[in-house]
């Protein structure tokens, strides 16, 4: 049976809030795609966008970043500085032919499993139509 | 060459060896093709008359400064150049004390490369709206330059314009050329890593691949490592030797940091760089 | 570590009964983990949180040596604190573990087995290739502060607080309200035992108040919270109590003496209280408050600031005399003032906002006249404290007010007046009929009898004789009293007079020949003055003319119509150009017709001639009032004056150029009001107290006087302002008797009774003078301050929505539809109608009564969608007690879904409100609408499918339950998490109701969900063992998870310092001279913020280093 | 003897040999000239003065992967490198062939580099002579020739009427098409470059190790690679082995001594940490060390790091100044 695409998702969750959210998603058992593979950091703040560059280049065709709502970072200004960081990165991917939506910034509650469990739905729907992003890029 | 200038910088940098107020003069001298010019560090009187000024000094003698900390160093600067001392006068890899900075008011530098000397002004030249360097300490003058009022990113606008495949297409075919031979890196007055991000070994973010996948990943974290950094001397497309438009990279950021931070580099050493601030207000696109 | 450096890594994959494995193919995934490198072993189990679970990885550890765990179950903010004891226990660093989320983040989410396999298998990968690089890292030890922070007083905040303060540790509980108690004690009874409610919680709640280990903050509010668990910094605002709670006894003596009232919020609006209040009589702390809402608009807008309100609400009690006294602490001149001030108050009065401002003049006036009339005792004078002699020069209002202010001072004041008499333009310039000389004298002497002495007819020409006869200060206060020209032809013929001379003259007694027919000229007060003594000096004719409009004309409006009545005329838009006249005598006067152009420099609009519109008047006397100045030859020459005469000043100190003397009023200003001078001489009279003390003069001057905001109006009933008796106009020619005759006791007190105290307390200070403890203090600021705790349980509880924003269902909009709060009160002893349930429109006991549940519970449009649970029982409850007090009444219970949520007897409760004979009726209401006279309640029957229509007297909406207001911003400040509805977060629904995900804080009561009782005592006792758990030792392993910078990689740019939200990042300079970060430990938090800012990636964060997170992407 | 091919034959003759090897000739790419696989012959573009890149490339790749293993489901496998095809150079100047011999010396000698020996064992070398000397160039100074064939298989010389063919070996000869027919004329003069003394280069150097000139040279110096990669005669690289999901694979990569890391060594101290030290060593290795080892210079005058350094570090120019420095010194 001809293997259907299946976008590969990175996400980078924060410990407090959106993290909690997903666990909320899966303790409310709303299933959504299992594209995204979560990996726990801190803050958003931590997530270094050389990190967001490596998982493209191995092969990534969607980065998932989610923090707390600005305002209500567990340490008051993660946020904020992920926001800058990833304002750029994303036009910049999108210039380097990475299109921008496949580089995703969401604001997730503790409490918004049923919200976290939307946007991955959404997100995978979208990398589906916008096909793999590997196969554009050869691994050198 | 330009006399004018010449004799003012010289005259200077004997004065400042003489008095002993700085250990050397790095400035311009004549390079072997006889025809351009290249970075020369005076240390003796002698050395000073070997110093020159023209259209042909496209090289930022600003990055020697960070080989010479200990020392207190003259250095010729035009106005592009100047913004590198405030980036590194901000980024405390220089002490404004140690530097004695001879400023230049320029007409411009034209292409060249080795043996080879064109009449058409640099890119950046074309658009310049420094008429003189922002800090200095002596100002070699000359007649006013014509204000030159290039339209500022036509080159980036067009890319911009592109279908993303072409695009994606166009950067595969340029990074597929580098050689990692971190030119543009050594050149840069911005690349002062005691170890570069590109040579760690752990943890291992580019391998020693020279090849597209590792390459790509290189110029584009070392463009972001320039965001809001980069004062657009350009010389790293000029030590490129495989031809590869680092300008289209480095000015879509510089493009990027003004739309989305109103920031431009080293316009002064004290404001704060976008990076280590933020706006509780601002958007930047992602919606709440 | 353990000798050999190669990792040996165990997997072990939970099945976690079915949850994991009825999705996950558990052995597949253990197979797969088998193959990956460095990998000894790898297996399943059905429960690995369980004993045995959690020997299986003891075993391997000891047994097959293995130094990296990874588990791959449920949610690490689950289980990794368990798992992590677990390899402690086996002698393995309990941070060489990693847990795979293959449950909430895996098996939970997805129906596809295969996929659900396939992503267990990448996350285990990626935790094991992670676990490769967890380093062993030891905790650090951080000293704990033993104090705890309790926020909210209510029965949960209460609970939490004496049991942690009766094992002996010091408890800082906040309450925002002037008592602690919350809504419990609100109730009348509990359910289901039908308690008191009060009898069960003043005991605990005199506990707390008198507990040696609580320091109960009432009427304070948590502002911010810094620092970290067992080292919080909390910030306390103190709200100003205007009483010192130390010294309060609590006796009420104050409250009865206190004129003022507003709606009780603790009665929910049922009664009043006063503005010093005690919520209920057992408050604890059992002391009074004063609720002051700042400045009222009218005292505000008073520019001499003088206390309406106060003296208003005074009069309103019949305390006439208190209420002078309260003027009198401003200004001596209510008489005067009483009768000729412009009252700009009276223009931003709130009660114009409902139908007309208050009378506040009259009042003034009234206050005045009683005292006179009942014959005003000699004024005690002021002790003399201090010896530096004032001088001031002219007894105007503004010469007066300022001795008044000086002299209550203590300093010497003498006050120097070139005219016989003192009082200037109050006496010779405003006419008799409008402000008789009997008054001025009067409130002149009182200030004489206070020590002011007053030298008449001394002219003062040089100032320095003044010093040399030993005074410090002078004060000129020498008005504008001299007639401005018109400097036109003829303009000194006989019979041309100026209106100033003309008014002195008459008032000083002497006579003054006037023919039939006379024009005044100008349209300020002076002018119609002169024309309405005029009149009353028998002249036929006065034509006032005045080159504006009406709307242009300065003089006070109800003077302007008075003057009408009195047959005056009036020429507009017309100014005189020349006066003519037959040997010397004036015949008649020229005058060209004007029009008005733009808006000059004042904002009048410019009056210019219309060429060739001459027309001539005749007339027998032009009176010339169309301005004063300031007559310059009186005053020293040293003395610098500006373009229109008058003298220069500084702005605020009102300083002249010459040191130590100082100018006010019209001398200053120009033509201005009386209130105006008063409000300048008070100036003066602070500028010369602080010249005197050698203290700066500018400092916090002006005072800037914030008026209140939006005072609340509802509920006021409209009553016409009084009217002002007159003369009538027949006795008014020919006699100077005072035209307004002022008002009597009854509507002075009616009308004061209109005021709406819109500043609530309204400083008369009443309450003050009866004080014996001496505990009041107006003058309490916000007080800011800092406590160090160790714990924090936050217990802020719920409000309840208040039921007139259900207009549909009656509320607000019929009286008898009252909220089961208000009917709570109603049944409470103590309540407000000491226990009768009446309806309020009329006080009749209601027959019929229904009560409607889920009013905006289980509702997300307007209230928080959740059930608020109480309300069933309650409902219950208020039916079986009306039951029993009124046999005759019948309830109905509206309802959705009765509910006895499990609590013990709850269900028996339910049970026994049937057997009362309530009518339990499931249903929607649609409306609440009246029909003869009754309430009717109408929706439908959801078990009949069909309409209802009950008749009621009285209809209960049982509102929901919403957090407080502000909880959002507290959360915030405390970092932890809140719902979309602002209800607090617990760290786990099921396993950590009290604890949040921020170690040290807890959570009790309504603030998580709408609680009951019991289960708010229950977890406010929860609370406090989480806290006694936390400080059974001094000491609490902090997590190691910081930032530690790598000096080889780190270039100096200190761009982390900027960064770090928690400041822990310093620079250092190298014994090479180098410059490098160097992080705080103790300070740093692990955001790793400036990890990912660090472009030479120098700044490695413990547990979540770029090596780790890097090998989950290399293995994803 | 000589043969002569017209441009169009010689043009079938590479569309001919495209077949069995893989061609690699100069190519135009933006304003460079690299050596490339062409599939058709009309991609060769033949007026250029010296590519980019020398042809060193083909022979010392800048990355391949020497072995790799791989586990699946429990096994391991090794997988070493291999050479899939035989190639042909197209265009190579005379310099750059006798850049590859240099190199043959260190890298062909006992224990050769496998993959090194096999793909110049499989690659014909197809010589162009140059026709005009680069400013740059100093061919002669350093044993090699503008015209020299020693070192191709087939040297083409061009003249008007098409190319003469002259073939130096029998690899070369097997290619031959019949088309080409005899040439009796006589070959061109070849251009003169310039003429660099270098006598007594190698005796001034002993003596100059620990000179200042070195550190002043070098305070302009960038120390990027730019030299070492677009050296003919460079040969140095690294090679490292990476693990992905149990997969390993060691992977070799130019590598340049003037790079920071180049010598760093276990425990992080590194011998060569100054600038001056690094860029000595770049020359003393040219002109000293690896005479010494391998009697010649390694050098071939190509010209290619005169025109690529961005700071213009002049070969010829710092033989000059060793010679004169040592005159100065010994007199």
């Amino acid at each position: 049976m001809k293997v259907e695409y299946q976008p590969k998702v990175i996400g980078f969750l924060c410990n407090w809030c959106s993290y909690a959210g997903a666990d909320m998603a899966g303790t409310s058992r709303i299933s959504y795609a299992p594209n995204v593979r979560i990996i726990r950091v801190p803050c958003s703040g931590r997530v270094d966008p050389l990190l967001v560059l490596k998982c493209f280049q191995r092969g990534a065709d969607g980065v998932l970043i989610s923090g707390c709502h600005p305002g209500d970072c567990h340490y008051t200004e993660g946020n904020y500085h992920a926001r800058r960081r990833f304002a750029l990165l994303r036009n910049f991917l999108d210039y380097l032919g990475i299109a921008k939506e496949r580089l995703r910034v969401e604001w997730v509650s503790a409490s918004e499993g049923q919200r976290f469990a939307e946007i991955v739905a959404s997100f995978t729907t979208e990398l589906a139509e916008l096909g793999p992003c590997v196969k554009e890029r050869s691994l050198g | 060459m330009n006399l004018e200038l010449t004799q003012q910088i010289r005259d200077q940098a004997r004065g400042l060896l003489k008095s002993g107020t700085v250990k050397g003069v790095i400035g311009y001298e004549r390079a072997s093709d006889g025809l351009t010019a290249r970075p020369f560090f005076a240390y003796e009187l002698t050395g000073t008359d070997q110093l020159i000024f023209d259209e042909t000094c496209s090289h930022n003698l600003v990055k020697y400064l960070l080989d010479k900390k200990g020392e207190k160093m003259a250095v010729v600067v035009k106005p592009c150049d100047s913004l590198a001392i405030n980036l590194l006068l901000n980024e405390e890899q220089i002490k404004r004390e140690m530097v004695f900075i001879i400023g230049v008011s320029c007409t411009g530098v034209v292409e060249t490369a080795w043996n080879q000397k064109s009449q058409t002004l640099q890119a950046r030249c074309q658009t310049c709206r420094l008429p003189k360097p922002v800090v200095y300490d002596f100002l070699a003058e000359q007649e006013p330059i014509r204000r030159l009022e290039g339209e500022l990113y036509p080159d980036i606008l067009e890319m911009e314009a592109k279908p993303i495949a072409s695009r994606r297409e166009f950067w595969h075919e340029q990074f597929g050329r580098c050689i990692r031979c971190y030119a543009c890196r050594q050149i840069c007055p911005g690349c002062y890593c005691p170890e570069c991000f590109a040579e760690q070994l752990s943890p291992l973010w580019v391998g020693i691949r020279i090849a597209l996948g590792e390459n790509e990943l290189w110029q584009t974290n070392r463009t972001l490592h320039l965001a809001g950094r980069c004062t657009g001397c350009n010389e790293c497309e000029r030590a490129c030797p495989m031809d590869i438009p680092l300008s289209l990279l480095n000015r879509k950021l510089e493009k990027e940091m003004e739309e989305l931070f109103s920031f431009r580099a080293g316009l002064t050493s004290e404001e704060q760089p976008p990076f280590a601030t933020f706006r509780k207000e601002e958007k930047l696109g992602f919606e709440e | 570590m353990n000798r050999n450096m190669d990792r040996k890594i165990g997997v072990y994959i939970c099945h976690c009964g079915s949850n994991i494995a009825g999705t996950v193919d558990v052995d597949a995934v253990t197979e797969f983990a088998q193959g990956l490198p460095s990998v000894v072993t790898a297996r399943n189990y059905t429960y690995m949180c369980s004993d045995p679970g959690q020997d299986l990885i003891r075993e391997d550890i000891k047994n097959l040596g293995i130094n990296r765990v990874v588990v791959a179950s449920c949610s690490p903010l689950m289980h990794e604190r368990t798992f992590r004891q677990v390899c402690e226990s086996a002698g393995l660093n309990r941070y060489q573990f990693q847990m795979a989320n293959i449950r909430e983040h895996c098996s939970w989410v997805s129906e596809d087995h295969g996929a659900a396999t396939e992503k267990a298998k990448a996350l285990v990968s990626a935790a094991i290739s992670r676990v490769y690089y967890n380093e062993p890292l030891e905790t650090r030890e951080v000293p704990i502060n033993p104090n705890t922070l309790v926020v909210g007083g209510g029965i949960a905040g209460i609970q939490a607080a004496l049991e942690i303060a009766d094992s002996r540790h010091k408890v800082y509980l906040v309450e925002r309200e002037p008592s602690i108690g919350g809504h419990m004690i609100q109730l009348d009874k509990t359910f289901p035992t039908l308690d008191c409610s009060a009898c069960i919680l003043t005991p605990k709640m005199s506990l707390v108040g008198s507990h040696p280990y609580i320091e109960l903050m009432s009427y304070s509010e948590v502002v911010e919270v810094s620092g970290y668990v067992g080292n919080f910094k909390v910030k306390v605002k103190k709200k100003p109590r205007y009483v010192d709670v130390d010294k309060c006894t609590g006796c009420g003596e104050c409250e009865k003496v206190c004129p003022v009232e507003a709606p009780s919020e603790f009665e929910y609006k049922l009664a009043n209280r006063r503005a010093i209040y005690r919520p209920f009589p057992q408050a604890v702390p059992n002391v009074f408050a004063i609720d002051k809402r700042g400045y009222p608009p009218c005292r505000a807008a008073c520019p001499a600031g003088v206390n309406a309100q106060g003296y208003i609400a005074l009069i309103s009690q019949g305390k006439f005399k208190e209420a002078l006294d309260v003027l009198r602490r401003t200004m001596p001149f209510a008489g005067v003032c009483g009768r000729v001030c412009t009252h700009p108050c009276e223009r931003d009065c709130e009660r114009g906002k409902v139908d007309q401002p208050i009378a506040i003049r009259s009042l003034k006036r009234f206050m005045a006249d009683y005292e006179l009339k009942a014959g005003r005792e000699k004024a005690t004078p002021v002790k003399r404290t201090k010896e530096e002699k004032v001088a001031v020069i002219g007894s105007g209002p503004a010469g007066i007010a300022c001795a008044y202010d000086l002299v209550r001072q203590g300093y010497p004041v003498t006050v120097f007046e070139a005219a016989p008499k003192a009082g200037g333009l109050l006496r010779y310039g405003i006419p008799e009929y409008r402000l008789p000389n009997e008054i001025v004298d009067n409130e002149i002497s009182y200030v004489q009898e206070l020590g002011v002495e007053i030298k008449t007819n001394t002219l003062v020409k040089n100032l320095s004789e003044v010093f040399n006869q030993g005074y410090k200060a002078i004060f000129l206060a020498t008005g504008a009293g001299v007639s401005q020209k018109m400097n036109i032809p003829g303009e000194d013929t006989l019979g041309v007079i100026h209106a100033l001379d003309f008014l002195e003259q008459i008032s000083s007694g002497a006579k003054a020949s006037l023919g039939n027919k006379v024009a005044v000229i100008g349209g300020g007060n002076a002018a119609v003055d002169a024309a309405r003594v005029a009149m009353r000096l028998g002249v036929k004719e006065v034509t006032i003319v005045y080159r504006r409009s009406r709307a242009e004309m300065p003089a006070i409006p109800s003077e302007i119509e008075e003057m009408e009545h009195e047959g005056v005329k009036i020429h507009f838009l017309a100014a005189p150009v020349k006066v003519l006249s037959k040997d010397n005598r004036v015949t008649g006067i020229q005058c060209i017709r004007m029009e008005l152009g733009e808006p000059d420099a004042s904002g009048r609009r410019r009056p210019m001639p219309i060429k060739g519109s001459e027309f001539d008047i005749d007339v027998d006397n032009v009176i010339i009032a169309i301005g004063q100045m300031v007559n310059k030859e009186m005053l020293p020459k040293e003395l610098a004056f500006t373009g229109w005469g008058t003298l220069v000043v500084d702005p605020i100190t009102l300083q002249t150029n010459i040191d130590g003397v100082f100018a006010g009023g019209d001398v200053v200003s120009g033509p201005a009001d009386v209130i105006a001078a008063i409000a300048t001489g008070k100036e003066v009279a602070v500028s010369i107290d602080r010249y005197l003390c050698s203290v700066d003069l500018k400092e916090g001057r002006p005072e800037a006087r914030e008026s209140v905001k939006d005072v609340p109006k509802e509920g006021v009933v409209t009553k016409e302002r009084a009217v002002m008796p007159v003369l009538e106009l027949g006795k008014r020619a020919g006699s100077f008797a005072e035209v307004e005759l002022g008002f009597d006791e009854t509507k002075a007190v009616a009308e004061a009774k209109r005021c709406l105290n819109c500043a609530v307390c309204s400083e008369c200070q009443e309450c003050e003078k009866v004080c014996e403890a001496k505990a009041i203090d107006h003058e309490m600021q916000d007080e800011v301050v800092e406590e160090d705790v160790g714990a924090i349980v936050v217990a802020t509880g719920v409000k309840v929505l208040d039921h007139t924003q259900f207009s549909i269902y009656g509320g607000g909009v019929y009286p008898d539809v009252i909220s089961s709060l208000q009917l709570e009160r109603m049944m409470s002893a103590a309540g407000p109608t000491g226990g009768e349930v009446i309806c309020p429109s009329n006080g009749v006991h209601p027959k019929d009564i229904v009560f409607v549940s889920c009013v905006g519970s289980r509702d997300e449009r307007t209230g928080n969608g959740y059930c608020s649970k109480v309300c069933c029982m309650y409902m219950a409850k208020h039916a079986v007690m009306l039951k029993e007090h009124y046999p005759e009444t019948h309830s109905y219970i509206v309802y959705t879904d009765a509910r006895g949520p499990g609590g013990k007897i709850f269900e028996e409760f339910l049970t026994r409100a049937q057997e009362a004979g309530t009518t339990y009726l499931r249903g929607r209401i649609d409306k609440v609408s009246q029909c003869d006279g009754r309430l009717s309640v109408s929706g439908q029957d959801l078990l009949k499918n069909k309409t209802f229509n009950i008749p009621g007297d009285l209809v209960v909406l049982a509102t929901g339950l919403m957090p407080s207001d502000g909880v959002s911003k507290l959360a915030q400040s405390l970092n932890i998490s809140y719902d979309t509805k602002n209800y607090l977060l617990q760290a786990h629904v099921k396993l950590r109701p009290v604890e949040t995900f921020t170690d040290g804080i807890f959570l009790a009561g309504c603030a998580i969900a709408p609680t009951d009782i019991p289960e708010s005592v229950a977890q406010g006792g929860a609370a406090a063992e989480y806290v006694l758990k936390l400080f059974s030792h001094d000491v609490i392993d902090a997590e190691p998870m910081t930032s530690i910078v790598d000096i080889s990689r780190c270039s100096g740019c200190l761009l982390c310092r900027q960064v770090c939200p928690f400041t822990a990042i310093e620079a250092e300079t190298l014994k090479d001279g180098r410059v490098v970060a160097s992080i705080n430990e103790s300070l740093c938090k692990g955001c790793g913020v400036c990890v990912a800012a660090c472009r030479p990636g120098a700044i490695k964060l413990r547990g979540f280093s770029d090596q780790q997170l890097l090998a989950e992407v290399m293995a994803l | 003897m000589n043969l002569l091919a017209s441009k169009d034959n010689l043009i079938r003759w590479l569309d001919l040999l495209l077949h069995e090897h893989v061609v690699i000739a100069p190519v135009r790419v933006q304003g460079l000239t690299l050596f490339q696989p062409i599939s058709k012959a009309e991609e060769v573009d033949l007026d250029f003065d010296n590519t980019t890149l020398p042809p060193k490339g083909w022979f010392l790749p800048p990355t391949e992967t020497l072995f790799s293993v791989q586990r699946n489901d429990g096994q391991t496998k090794l997988v070493p490198a291999m050479v899939e095809r035989d190639a042909l150079i197209f265009g190579v100047r005379p310099c750059d062939a006798r850049g590859i011999a240099l190199m043959d010396k260190p890298l062909l000698q006992e224990p050769s580099d496998a993959l090194y020996r096999e793909r110049h064992a499989r690659t014909v070398l197809v010589g162009l002579s140059c026709r005009q000397a680069r400013p740059e160039c100093f061919c002669t100074s350093m044993g090699s020739a503008p015209n020299d064939a020693s070192y191709v298989d087939i040297l083409l010389t061009e003249i008007e009427v098409g190319y003469i063919v002259q073939v130096t070996s029998k690899k070369g000869k097997m290619l031959l098409p019949e088309s080409f027919t005899e040439y009796e004329g006589v070959l061109p003069t070849p251009p003169e470059p310039r003429a660099v003394p270098i006598k007594d280069v190698m005796p001034a150097m002993k003596g100059l190790f620990d000179d200042t000139y070195w550190e002043r040279l070098a305070d302009r110096c960038l120390h990027c690679s730019i030299c070492a990669y677009v050296c003919p005669t460079c040969y140095c690289f690294d090679v490292r082995d990476y693990s992905d999901r149990g997969n390993i694979e060691r992977v070799r990569s130019w590598e340049s001594c003037q790079s920071s890391g180049f010598t760093r060594i276990a425990g992080g101290y590194n011998p060569r940490a100054t600038k001056g030290s690094r860029l000595k060593q770049r020359f003393y290795h040219k002109l000293l060390y690896f005479p010494e080892q391998f009697q010649d210079i390694a050098c071939v005058g190509c010209g290619r790091c005169i025109k690529a350094c961005p700071v213009n570090i002049d070969i010829r120019e710092i033989i000059d100044d060793l010679q004169q420095l040592e005159a100065k010194s010994g007199a």
